[in-house]
């Protein structure tokens, strides 16, 4: 124990406390109780986490506070503890302060639906299990965390349970992560069986002395590979993306905290947390570096087509997820971070403008139902400017730094390759393309939905209003709050970030790689001017992109709005299968789904449950009652006769026990 | 041979009382030769040095638990028992069986445990260190018999409560 | 002088009356008190036995069984009363309903 | 002391005590028939002796040669048995009663009770419950509904207030640490700063001297608690039925009771036979037991004095009394002392 313990503890705790009294009591208490209840203790721990920057310079890092013992089997040991370095410092600020500020906008959002108390203590819950995973100092209490998310969101998605879409989206959601997490456990059991512990800081040093894997699949590649499955099912990416789009039946606030800032992060986090793991795997980095990449090219294409304005988001947040594994994949563990915590900004903000989007339009999400809301709806309209130009990658914004620095060490790092900034920058351009799409057909043009629809879906407390609305000020004020860090969140630039975080990446490769050699300093030299102009090339190529895109989509949907049908049509059978996203979905119910119900049913079923083991069962039961028949007559009723047999068992023991003595 | 006079004398008592137990048809006479058991047993007791206990024994058993018993007897005006034809085959194994068994157990106990004889008053049941055990080396114990004896109580109370009293009881409670 | 069997065959014979007492008797009450028989003879041969082993913890034992005894005498005598409610008798031979 | 030595001994000391106590019990009658007479402004017996002090001879050959009738449909056995365990049990408890200190006769040093057991107190405690036998089986072989509910009613008061008033001597026993009554009197020699006498009463135990004063009162059925024997509503309760001789059984019983309990009072809250010593070495012997007898004297007065001025409780007040204040008053009674101790 520190002699000046920071309690870290306590930072996932108050969470779990506000859900606890949300959970229990809630229902008894008035709506304005329960948003006090979920704010001050999520606010507490955001608090909490403040607290911890400001001793954070003073702290020998990394910092690590053992609350209990867990469990002990041996040599193997996991203790409830809980690690802070500059890693799981910037997710604890990203996780608290996105967390709080969609605490925040909830309250207005929620304010009208049933379950009020329901969703805050859902939502505080998250956030314990959030924080658990963030913080947690060896892989079986992430482990926890990791499940308790996946409930937390399972939760949620399902949280208008009545609905039939919500419930199954739920359950597809639990079902996918459930096939990352089976690879993630192997992972794990895999690292308890070769280094006997869990804890990250033994793991790390057992798996630094490991010789590079460079050929071949070894241990380490099997527990990266194992390890990007749990993360490709957490984070959404190819072959396990499916889920996150259906997971847009949760209310928006949730898709915002859950489906885009934070929890879908998870992953990226898990394997820059084991960066030294995929150091010493190359292969498994590439494999990283490649389904990042497609992911990113993949989803960009399917979210041009969507038409749903939180479906488009919920793609873009796949396509940005993948730009994070290709930043891993290529080494720079930082980089990948930077984007996490610059798109948990403008892609929080962005789920939240849409939230106050569809909010004002009374719960419509057909962008093609929408349109020329940039005078209705100002304060929403400059939030959501703010955060697409943020993710469309132009500067000075948030989004233009980090993904702009993804890009360039994808070309530059030993790890990468030109394919994969060729690649990123052409999705760069689609994800340009399509959030502007959407832009455009959001606020500019004419309003295309009906003009009472509004009424009648949305309730008595804005009739007053009219039809649309601007939002309240409790939704209103998180969202300048996000605009201001989205614009102004990468500022602090990508080679600043990386110098903080890459202490936490001790045993770098990339510093370890363009260390200078003390006779490789003139080479070094002249190699950075070079860099530095390829810098500036790589960066004009992808603002280019990006300004590409948004021409397109000024063209296509402000210019010339007919022309996007006749595209379509003239793209046919294509056109087709992007808008039913490649018939993934449907791919996968042919061939996993159906096998998996057919062959429970016709064998597992039919055969084994019924045939085996209930016969098995019956038949016991058949014959316990056959013998049952014949020996039920002892049982008479009469008290002393069941007396006496009592005497005779006790004699016959006694008489066993001379008989023993006896001898 | 005083001692061995006296344990005679009030095991004799013990026994017959025991018998008498079993002999008679009326309810109120068994109980009343349990309590010249739980006597004579006391003296028993008091010849071990067992004083404390044997106390307790007069006052707990023949004081309290007894009377309980009488009580009961009294208030549901027990009458003689009938004669059934419950089990003649407990009667005809029973008897001869039990015989035999005491017998055999006996022999065994004597021809076990030899001739090592009990001084009387060789252990002193002093009250103070009795205390000592119960409320040091078998606290634990001690406290548990508590909670029995107040479960007890508790189910003594609903099970004897009229019916149309509990119900009332839970109507209010 | 008095051998330990010796109080040992007479808590034996106050056992034995009170498991024949179980058996033939049939007023419930009177079960009961033989249960109570048992128990006794039970308490002398521990009081016997802590003499001879000079261990008073046999004493305390017997302390015990009487709490038990009396606990178990408050509720059996209450289940009693509550079956002469219901059933109007005390003869365990009538009370036998416990079968299939 | 050799074995005959100490049987004749105590042979002595049990005839003495037990004429003592039959003339006590006999004019303990007489002083409540007196007493009670001028309480209620009459002057009680007067015709037989001076003052009537020949009383209790005459009642006694009354009850001697009057018919004892034995009514039909008792159960015989116990119908003659249960007086005879009443007034058994009353006079039994008296022997492990000191009653002053031991006197040197001779070269012996006697102790002035029968015998003097180291758990003492528990005999007592134990004897009278047993005392409880009489009355029950009394009402219940009498085969009389009076009697009956007089036998019910006093098992069940006596069984409820046995606890209340041993929980009350524990107190005590935690302040002389011992069950012999002896040791208990001689831990309440000497004085608080030279006047106040250390006895029990002035020792923190006022409270449990008057739940033991209560709780006696409902174990010896006397007012206000002789719902057992109440005339109104149940005749005369457990000996509706008795007469001559055994119905004077049960009055001895009762007598001999209140005696017991007036003793033990003394002995364990009222410093026994502790009081001012004066006078030549003989008269220095005989104080103690003069100073035990006055303490005695002065509870029965209070005996009487209470039957004659308050009203009988109703059946169930009187449960409720015990268990739901006396018993829990005797059990934080105990607590506090127990903790006041440990802390002293």
């Amino acid at each position: 124990m520190t002699p000046n313990p920071l309690h870290l503890w306590l930072i996932p705790v108050l969470p779990l406390i506000g859900a606890a009294i949300n959970g229990l009591f809630g229902k008894r208490f008035s709506r304005r109780a329960v948003a006090a209840v979920a704010l001050s203790f999520c606010g507490a721990a955001f608090v909490m986490a403040l607290w911890v920057v400001s001793r954070f310079s003073s702290l020998s890092l990394p910092h690590t506070e053992t609350l209990a013992t867990w469990l002990r089997a041996g040599s193997f040991q996991a203790d409830f503890a809980f690690y802070l370095d500059q890693l799981s410092l910037v997710m604890l600020l990203v996780v608290t302060g996105v967390g709080f500020l969609i605490h925040i906008y909830s309250v207005g959002y929620m304010w009208e639906e049933g379950g009020f108390y329901r969703f805050f203590s859902y939502l505080n819950l998250f956030m314990f299990f959030m924080l658990t995973l963030v913080l947690a100092n060896n892989y079986l209490l992430m482990f926890i965390g990791w499940e308790g998310v996946g409930l937390a969101s399972y939760l949620l998605i399902g949280f208008w349970f009545t609905k039939d879409s919500a419930a199954s989206a739920g359950k597809k959601a639990f079902i996918v992560n459930r096939i990352g997490d089976f690879g993630f456990l192997i992972g794990l059991f895999l690292l308890i069986k070769h280094f006997g512990s869990l804890n990250f800081e033994q793991v790390f040093q057992v798996a630094a002395q490991q010789p590079v894997e460079t050929a071949g699949v070894g241990l380490l590649t099997t527990i990266g590979l194992l390890l990007m499955v749990g993360a490709a099912g957490k984070s959404a990416q190819i072959p396990l993306y499916v889920w996150l789009p259906d997971a847009m039946e949760g209310p928006t606030p949730v898709s915002a905290l859950i489906h885009a800032a934070t929890m879908v992060t998870a992953g990226v986090y898990m394997v820059a947390r084991s960066h030294v793991i995929f150091e010493h795997a190359p292969t498994a980095m590439m494999v990283v570096a490649i389904v990042g990449t497609l992911t990113a090219l993949f989803s960009a294409t399917i979210g041009m087509a969507q038409t749903d304005i939180k479906k488009v988001l919920a793609y873009s947040t796949v396509s940005q997820l993948g730009y994070m594994f290709m930043a891993c994949g290529v080494g720079a563990f930082s980089m990948g971070i930077f984007h996490l915590m610059t798109h948990a900004f403008f892609k929080g903000l962005l789920f939240l403008a849409a939230g106050s989007v569809i909010h004002a339009v009374g719960g419509e999400q057909d962008m093609r139902k929408m349109g020329g809301l940039r005078t209705r709806i100002p304060w929403t309209f400059w939030t959501m400017t703010a955060a697409t130009f943020a993710i469309a990658g132009f500067p000075p914004l948030a989004g233009f730094y980090s993904k702009d620095a993804i890009l360039f060490r994808a070309f530059v790092s030993p790890q990468g390759s030109w394919v994969y900034w060729a690649i990123g920058v052409f999705s760069a351009l689609l994800t340009s393309f399509y959030m502007f799409r959407q832009w455009f057909l959001t606020f500019f043009g004419e309003y295309r939905g009906e003009p009472n629809h509004a009424q009648d879906e949305h309730s008595s407390h804005h009739s007053g209003h009219g039809g649309i609305h601007e939002s309240p000020k409790v939704m209103l004020i998180p969202l300048v709050i996000l605009a201001v860090l989205s614009v102004i969140g990468g500022w602090v630039g990508a080679e600043r970030f990386n110098a903080f975080l890459s202490p936490g990446f001790h045993g770098h490769a990339i510093t370890k790689l363009v260390a200078p050699g003390p006779e490789e300093a003139a080479r070094m030299a002249v190699e950075n001017r070079a860099i530095e102009h390829l810098e500036l090339g790589l960066t004009f190529v992808a603002v280019a992109a990006a300004a590409s895109g948004f021409f397109l989509a000024w063209l296509l949907y402000y210019r010339r709005p007919q022309l996007p049908q006749e595209i379509a049509r003239a793209l046919g059978r294509f056109y087709q299968a992007v808008a039913n996203k490649y018939y993934v979905d449907e791919l996968y119910a042919v061939l996993f789904v159906e096998p998996l119900v057919e062959g429970s049913k016709n064998i597992l079923w039919r055969g084994m449950d019924q045939k085996v083991i209930d016969g098995a069962l019956d038949g016991s039961a058949q014959g316990a009652r056959e013998v049952s028949d014949s020996v039920r007559r002892m049982q008479s009723g009469n008290l002393r006769s069941y007396a006496g047999w009592v005497a005779v068992g006790a004699a016959a023991v006694i008489a066993y026990m001379i008989w023993m003595g006896a001898r | 041979m005083l001692h061995l006079i006296l344990f005679t004398g009030f095991g004799l008592v013990c026994v017959a009382g025991a018998v008498n137990l079993l002999v008679q048809r009326h309810p109120i006479n068994s109980a009343l030769s349990l309590v010249v058991v739980m006597g004579a047993l006391a003296a028993e007791y008091l010849l071990l040095g067992a004083e404390f206990v044997a106390a307790v024994q007069v006052i707990v058993y023949a004081g309290a638990v007894m009377v309980l018993f009488v009580f009961v007897i009294m208030l549901l005006n027990a009458g003689e028992e009938e004669r059934t034809q419950g089990s003649r085959v407990a009667l005809l194994l029973g008897v001869p069986g039990l015989v035999v068994g005491s017998l055999l157990i006996a022999w065994v106990l004597i021809h076990r445990s030899g001739t090592e004889a009990v001084r009387v008053g060789a252990l002193p049941g002093y009250p103070k260190a009795i205390a000592q055990l119960l409320f040091h080396d078998f606290l634990l114990p001690f406290e548990v018999t508590s909670i029995l004896v107040l479960i007890a109580i508790m189910g003594a109370v609903v099970l004897a409560a009229k019916p149309s009293q509990v119900q009332q009881g839970k109507k209010e409670g | 002088m008095i051998p330990l069997s010796y109080y040992l065959v007479l808590g034996g014979i106050l056992f034995a009356c009170g498991v024949a007492g179980f058996l033939i008797k049939r007023n419930i009450i009177t079960i009961f008190m033989s249960i109570e028989l048992m128990l006794n003879g039970v308490n002398l041969s521990f009081v016997a036995f802590a003499a001879h082993w000079h261990a008073l913890s046999g004493q305390v034992f017997v302390f015990f069984v009487m709490v038990v005894a009396a606990a178990e005498a408050a509720v059996g005598l209450a289940i009693i009363i509550a079956v002469y409610r219901t059933r109007e008798t005390l003869n365990v031979d009538q009370v036998n309903l416990l079968k299939l | 002391m050799s074995i005959p030595i100490f049987i004749a001994a105590s042979l002595i000391k049990i005839v003495i005590t037990i004429v003592i106590l039959l003339t006590a019990v006999a004019y303990s009658v007489w002083l409540e028939r007196k007493v009670v007479g001028h309480i209620q402004n009459r002057w009680g017996p007067t015709r037989v002796g001076p003052f009537g002090l020949l009383q209790p001879l005459a009642d006694g050959v009354k009850f001697l040669v009057k018919e004892d009738l034995t009514p039909p449909h008792v159960y015989k056995p116990l119908y003659i048995a249960a007086p005879m365990i009443a007034v058994t049990f009353a006079l039994t408890s008296i022997a492990v009663v000191p009653i002053g200190n031991p006197v040197t006769i001779g070269s012996y040093a006697v102790p002035l009770q029968i015998t003097d057991l180291n758990v003492g107190l528990l005999v007592i405690l134990g004897v009278t419950s047993l005392g409880v036998y009489g009355v029950a089986l009394s009402g219940w072989s009498s085969n009389s509904k009076y009697s009956l509910l007089g036998g019910l009613r006093a098992s069940a008061q006596m069984v409820s207030y046995e606890i209340a008033l041993g929980l009350s001597l524990i107190g005590v026993l935690i302040a002389a640490g011992s069950f012999s009554l002896r040791e208990i009197v001689d831990a309440q020699g000497g004085h608080f700063w030279g006047i106040i006498p250390r006895w029990n009463i002035f020792h923190g135990q006022i409270i449990a001297f008057f739940i033991y004063l209560t709780a006696a009162y409902a174990e010896t059925n006397r007012i206000p608690f002789d719902l057992p024997e109440a005339e109104t509503e149940l005749v005369a309760g457990y000996h509706t039925e008795y007469s001559a001789m055994k119905f004077a059984m049960f009055f001895m019983a009762e007598y001999a009771n209140m005696i017991t309990v007036a003793c033990l009072a003394t002995l364990l809250f009222l410093g026994g036979w502790h009081g001012p010593l004066f006078g030549p070495p003989i008269l220095q012997a005989l104080l103690p037991v003069f100073w035990f007898g006055v303490k005695v004297f002065v509870f029965m007065f209070i005996y009487i004095w209470v039957r004659g001025t308050l009203p009988r409780f109703r059946y169930d007040q009187l449960m409720a009394f015990g268990w739901k204040f006396l018993l829990p008053l005797a059990i934080a009674n105990l607590v506090i002392t127990a903790a006041v101790t440990v802390a002293w």
